[in-house]
């Protein structure tokens, strides 16, 4: 199980700011393809990015099952 | 002496004069600040209040970057960024940033680099509340 | 709202507080500060402090055309250029201009605009002390 | 009699903020010339501006009597 932190209008959709995907390892892609199949409403965000460990994480990048991962939809700061 | 990088997410009242002690020292002739205030209208809507949820570690993270960089980039001494979270009513701050430097160009130049990528890089989110309604600013298409 | 242009020439010490709620509404979503202070060096030589002379009447005439200039070119909501006469210690504020705008860049820009053209037009002087004696800033050639 | 008025260096210079020129009505060119044959210090200062009733002034403005005219050196506020 890999746990994931949601914020702003991802934390709305999800109804939670923690859920989880069963898996142990995972890609960035991968992970972004479940992400949008069980919360079809992601689709109305602008988009998100995924943050693996406290940092921008690219599509390839491979999530491991202890990592914080988080969704993180667009920034709106300042 | 060293550049001095500071960053705080705060859910209190932010304060000009501490932003600004932290950057001043007698080496520095210039200081440039600038403070995003909540405004009470956007796209003619009325504002009644802002609700900031920041994912902290990281947003400490990717503020201190800014530092970094913005020190790597301008001829700067100091520089501080402070973000709220929380409530922020209509002409609070929501953020300020401060930088010190020997001349002056750098100082303006270093301040606008840091607010232009905190507002693409930063994790924070800002719920706008209207009159009728509120939403997630920026994040629908 | 009408923009506003505030000047004053002081002998005592400058408030950034007072010059940041002067140019704060909630229309503004950014506001810009420059605060000069005095270093404690110049040129390698110990500055002790400074002595600004001011031709106070046209010095504010000279400031009053500048808030003008600037919301004229930029898109401003409003600006407020503080300077100090008389004693000036190290770390002591000489000038503050701050500028308010609907949307931040042009207050980065008047800023800068502003300070630029306050070197360069306004009657004002700055005897700087060092350990071993005083000059005038920029007299000679 | 015309009142001028001195300013930073300029002052120091003349070792008075006001002083007088004997003359009812003179350009800004003649004025710069007689200051500068009257005070030969002021040729140690980078240059000087001409401001007349708290304006700057070009060389070929008439001053009157009546007139606030300052001798303005190198300006370094801020």
């Amino acid at each position: 199980m890999i746990n994931i932190k949601y914020f702003g209008i991802a934390k709305e959709i999800v109804g939670n700011d923690v859920a989880f995907i069963e898996s142990s390892t995972i890609s960035v892609a991968d992970l972004r393809q479940r992400m949008n199949e069980q919360y079809k409403a992601f689709k109305q965000i602008k988009g998100y990015m995924v943050a693996v460990n406290q940092e921008y994480a690219i599509d390839s990048q491979i999530i491991n099952a202890d990592d914080e991962v988080a969704i993180i939809p667009p920034v709106s700061g300042g | 002496m060293k550049n001095k990088i500071n960053v705080v997410i705060s859910e209190e009242t932010l304060s000009i004069d501490t932003v600004y002690q932290d950057v001043h020292d007698e080496l520095c002739g210039g200081i440039c600040l600038f403070v995003g205030t909540v405004r009470n209208k956007n796209k003619g809507k009325n504002v009644t209040h802002l609700d900031f949820e920041t994912y902290t570690p990281m947003a400490l993270k990717e503020m201190n970057k800014i530092g970094q960089r913005a020190v790597d980039q301008y001829d700067i001494q100091h520089i501080s960024i402070f973000h709220r979270s929380g409530y922020v009513g209509i002409k609070d701050i929501a953020v300020i940033i401060a930088v010190s430097s020997i001349h002056r160009d750098a100082c303006f130049q270093a301040c606008q680099f840091a607010i232009d990528t905190l507002k693409e890089t930063v994790p924070i989110w800002k719920k706008e509340h209207l009159d009728d309604g509120s939403y997630w600013v920026g994040a629908r298409p």
